[in-house]
């Protein structure tokens, strides 16, 4: 068998960027490969746990999944180190587990757990990981535009060669919010992509009604940027790789539009087909699934088997159930943690009474 | 006549849309998508994209037209997803709309509408459960009205956007399915109710619970377990408006009562409780005290998300319970 | 002599417009020319007076003088009429003259007497005209963006066949709130005119410290705009003859850019000369002032002689010094006005003192 | 050694970073403008464009970049022109700052200061004058210090620079050409202030007077008159720091006075007084109250331009010296 395998990548639609820079091209081989589709699996399995759960009541409030858009958190990973920082908005699990943090914490978190990866205090908007440089998780629609560009700013500062990167939807493009940031991204040259997810619609508004320019890529003004395909996890890495250079040699930001689709609504209040057809849904899974990209090459290689494949996303499986069985009887956050983590030092906290109040006065 | 809240909204903002051309409903998801809570629901199709406006995530954007159309004689009703969101747009509401008319010496006008969820939903965390009652009631130039039930919901959003000052209009989500029975005048098409006063929804004597939104509910539940456990006859004033604030029906009450407890979900410092004691300390009402005013409030933390803190983060009906005891507590020793 | 003389426009830079629909020719005569002379030295003059009132203390706080850049609001007025909705910036005092105030108002608001525009209560930042569509007068950089993408909203809502015109300065085109504004101008064709008064300095900060894109006619992404020169009133008038139709038409907004000047710092504070030299000043001073065109053309067409010039601007003179001593002793705002237009019906207001309150709580 | 309120910034902030790399100053115009009320002056020549950062008017962008730079472990110092543009940028000083901590349950961390002027400054009329105090002091994860004189900025600036939470600094424009004498350990390079304790300024033991920033000079003052024409001896507390408020102060000061008044510029309307109301009300302190609070704050009205009812918009010296008497008003009978 080959050891690698050199797939193309389509052409880009580029804004103030020359074709002839575009990787064209993306070499992979079985490990990779692998790695790829069991991480990707375990995303789409904790999505679909989480939406099950959900369903069970165990899990409240908003609940944005991710599944159809994992080869973009998992594109940018491969080509990205923790060094480099990522900031993302609301739907964020998956970013959570790119990033490091594991179904079990994630899925707790949900769960409303104190072993969740934010001690359940934040739900399923609020994921962080400081350590592996990853800043949420912002349940505020295009705030983590600025906030990413000030990551940016401090690795610069720091002059570290590495990026930041703050992803975005297609809806949050109508924040003006990302139009200051980049601005300053670009008079001082910070190492910032801005990475627009386009899922075609913001909650239930489509591209066209809501953005008087759709092409997402050409709107950071005299900001170069480009538009891929973000189903195929090759071509995300490759654009992503790309970007991280032109970044750490100092060229400054990037708008990178990925296209992608989500498959569950907007979040578990919308069944998500008031706006948009099943068809259209159907036909995304069907030739634009992001898992399936990956399998159908590890299987046209001959690098795993159908069965073996199979063999894995069982295991994911298994594993997230047991992993779910276990932190039902996790304990939750109790009286004492409702008050840790106001500040970083301890001071008067006022209770609901005045008697439950921390500290006297 | 029953009705949930949602109801009460939606169909006192098609009644005022089919009365005055003037009016449109405007925000994110309001149109084609029937509201992000469905509480549009059917207006776009009934009145169509002239008077129903689905606007892109641009709160800024959309909240600067909706005041520049109000200061030209529209009578715009801006929906808030939730009033988080309105800290994107908060300098609108403050400087470009609520100072304008003294700003410029009563010609400029803005009669328009703010609405959309506040406080605590449930499970939605920190950054979506925010109460912002206390800090656009300090603000001189707006009316902020805090409904509870369906007549209020009819009677103050009509009454709202028939005003011609701007009003901020706080709903809270967990009541938008909540049914009210009310007498049928509250749905005739004309019911307004006055955006100056507050409503005894429950008389008493020994002690005023002052109480505005959700808190409402709660309040009532307290003094019914107050009766029945303590005999203690415990009279709740539904706020309804917070500015204006009714001074005068909290004073009155508490010259009856010589005790008072105050209930919010928001943050404690600098509330509506703090507003009223210190209201009670310089009036008459402090010469009537028997007891100093209880507070009862959300904790003094951002909202956790899992609900074995979150309950403990927001007033309960015991937290009620307990503080009209302790404001009672000389008296029952 | 001839009735009317043409003078030819510059070339007009573009974006996605066509340079043969723009307008080559001005046309004017003596009366017009006149008046444009008359209105633009009442603006000067009453700058000129601001300044030294507030030299005397008889003016305070902000205080943003407009001299130098009178035939961009003179010019647009010659375009419009009072059906069409106006909002500027805080730099105000010549477009409320322009919008039909008299300098009288103008000054006396200034001199915090009661017989101001604002009765006093808003000073150089707050006049409007409501009556002639004049919004303002905002003290918040950008806000009168959205605000008057709002007056065009309600123009079309009723279907009116006018236009509605936010000003802003090249400083304000890096508020984000512009491009939220501008977008749904876009997608909903609005009848709105974002004219950029490009002086080239935000305060002491020049274009391109400022904006990556200093090209401010292009910064609508999609929506076509254009720079002109700002200092000849002919120009301005016909370039806005030209947005005018467009936007009534039906074609939605422009983005237009006026280069201009202002003389004087940015505020009293400022003294304007600590990021910019003297010589670029007075450069503009000798070659470009807006009244010195006007008044040359009268002179070159032999519409007017010298000496005739010189006595209409004596008796601007003569009369607003007039008015100004006579305005000395006008009434200030009294204690009733304090409590005034704070809501448009009457409620408790807190004093300073509890006893000091309107009604009884 | 005398110093102004603006060296004292100034000072304190040069200081700051030159002993913490991590240190910078970001705002519009801080640079080579040297600020533009010249609280920055010399700061961009002494450290350059990598320490002092000029930007765009963009404050939502520039303030969610300093949160951004702030939680990756840097230290801005954030200057808002005034604290009535930080409307722009509340939701990032709220949403992405202040609540991080929390609802990271402790993983993120924002040492940031924003600072620059709030409240009223001479004439600049409703858009440019006022007092965020109540707001800030309100949110959780902040803390809010509010300075009065030099002693105060230069300790309470550097130690906010080097705390570890967000900081909301409030400074005065009135005060910032006001010169102070003090002991030379203030001009020490490591003086700083604890950030959740208020100041005794002047001793008194009939009342309390409460009061912060510009304010407590005016109290001092009518302390001075209290004294010579009524023979009243006032206490005056310098509170500096809203949030934590040092509850434990007031009510130290109160138990011993057994009379308060509360002096704030802000709008009364759940106000720094209204919490300090609300304080007294639900602790001992209540019981030592020989008279009910008074409360003096600036008039309910967006604020006007003319001197003559600006000054009445505000409060005076004679407004603290009338409350005081109505709060004594029992005893001097
Ligand atoms: C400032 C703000 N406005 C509105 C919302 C409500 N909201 C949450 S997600 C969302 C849609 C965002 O769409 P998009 O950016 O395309 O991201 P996607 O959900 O498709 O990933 C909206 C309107 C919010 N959270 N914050
Ligand atoms: C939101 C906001 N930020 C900052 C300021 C302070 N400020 C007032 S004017 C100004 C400069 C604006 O420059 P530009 O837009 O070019 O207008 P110009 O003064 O040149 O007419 C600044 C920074 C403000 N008033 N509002
Ligand atoms: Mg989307
Ligand atoms: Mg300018």
């Amino acid at each position: 068998f080959a050891s690698t395998v050199t797939v193309n990548i389509p052409k880009f639609e580029l804004h103030r960027l020359d074709q002839s820079e575009m990787p064209t091209q993306a070499t992979t081989n079985k490990d990779e490969l692998m790695t790829y589709f069991k991480h990707m699996s375990v995303m789409r399995r904790t999505e679909v746990v989480a939406d099950n759960l959900y369903k069970a009541k165990l899990i409240r409030g908003f609940c944005h999944l991710y599944d159809g858009q994992e080869a973009i958190a998992e594109g940018m990973e491969a080509a990205l180190t923790y060094e480099d920082a990522i900031i993302t908005a609301y739907r964020d699990h998956c970013q959570a587990l790119a990033r490091g943090d594991t179904p079990y914490r994630v899925l707790a978190e949900m769960l409303q757990k104190k072993t969740g990866s934010s001690s359940g205090k934040g739900g399923s908007m609020h994921y962080y990981n400081s350590k592996n440089n990853f800043y949420g998780g912002n349940g505020i629609v295009g705030a983590q535009l600025p906030v990413g560009t000030g990551l940016a700013f401090a690795l610069k500062y720091q002059n570290k060669p590495n990026v930041a990167v703050a992803m975005y939807g297609d809806g949050a493009a109508n924040q003006g919010q990302i139009y200051e940031a980049a601005n300053m991204a670009a008079l001082w040259k910070l190492p910032i992509l801005y990475v627009c997810e386009n899922n075609l619609y913001g909650m239930g508004t489509s591209n066209d009604r809501a953005s008087h320019n759709t092409k997402f890529y050409t709107r950071g003004d005299l900001i170069p940027g480009f538009k891929i395909d973000g189903q195929n996890i090759l071509v995300v890495r490759e654009a992503m790789r790309f970007a991280k250079k032109w970044c750490v040699a100092g060229k400054g930001p990037l708008f990178i539009e990925f296209l992608t689709y989500r498959y569950h609504g907007h979040s578990m209040s919308d069944p998500g087909i008031t706006y948009r057809t099943r068809e259209e849904i159907n036909e995304v899974r069907a030739k634009r699934d992001p898992i399936e990209i990956v399998r159908k090459l590890l299987l046209e290689n001959s690098w795993a088997a159908e069965a073996e494949l199979k063999d894995i996303e069982k295991k994911i499986r298994a594993d997230i159930e047991a992993d779910v069985e276990k932190m039902k009887s996790d304990p939750e956050p109790t009286f004492e943690d409702l008050y840790a983590h106001v500040g970083t030092d301890k001071h008067y906290i006022r209770g609901v009474e005045y008697k439950l109040s921390q500290l006297e006065y | 006549k029953e009705m949930t809240c949602r109801d009460a909204i939606n169909t006192a903002m098609c009644e005022e849309i089919e009365r005055d051309p003037k009016v449109f409903l405007i925000g994110e998801e309001v149109g084609q998508y029937n509201g992000a809570y469905k509480v549009s629901k059917g207006m776009y199709d009934k009145y169509g994209p002239s008077r129903i406006w689905d606007t892109p995530i641009s709160e800024t954007g959309f909240t600067g037209i909706s005041v520049g159309a109000g200061l030209m004689g529209l009578r715009p009703i801006v929906e808030f997803m939730t009033w988080n969101f309105s800290l994107q747009a908060i300098d609108h509401i403050v400087n470009s709309c609520a100072k304008s008319h003294y700003m410029s010496a009563g010609d400029l006008k803005c009669p328009i509408v703010f609405r959309g969820i506040n406080g605590v939903s449930a499970g939605v965390a920190a950054q979506h459960s925010q109460c912002f009652g206390s800090w656009y009631s300090s603000v001189p130039g707006l009316k902020v009205v805090v409904p509870w039930n369906v007549e209020d919901y009819r009677g103050l959003l009509k009454a709202s956007i028939r005003d011609n000052d701007p009003v901020v209009f706080l709903e809270n989500e967990m009541m938008y399915g909540v049914t009210f029975d009310h007498p049928d005048h509250v749905y005739d098409k004309d019911f307004v109710l006055p955006l100056n006063q507050a409503k005894v929804e429950r008389e008493g004597t020994d002690v005023t619970i002052t109480a505005f939104s959700k808190m409402v509910g709660f309040s009532l539940q307290a003094a019914d377990i107050l009766k029945r456990d303590h005999d203690i006859s415990a009279e709740v004033l539904n706020l309804r408006v917070i500015r204006p604030l009714d001074r005068n029906a909290i004073i009155k009450s508490v010259k009856k009562t010589n005790r008072i407890v105050s209930v919010e979900e928001g943050w404690p410092q600098c509330g509506i409780g703090a507003e009223i004691a210190a209201s009670i300390m310089e009036t008459d009402a402090f010469d009537y005290l028997d007891a100093p005013m209880e507070r009862i409030a959300g904790a003094d933390v951002p909202m956790p998300y899992s609900v074995s803190i979150e309950r403990q983060a927001v007033p309960q009906v015991e937290n009620i319970v307990n503080a009209v005891l302790k404001a009672c507590y000389r008296k029952k020793q």
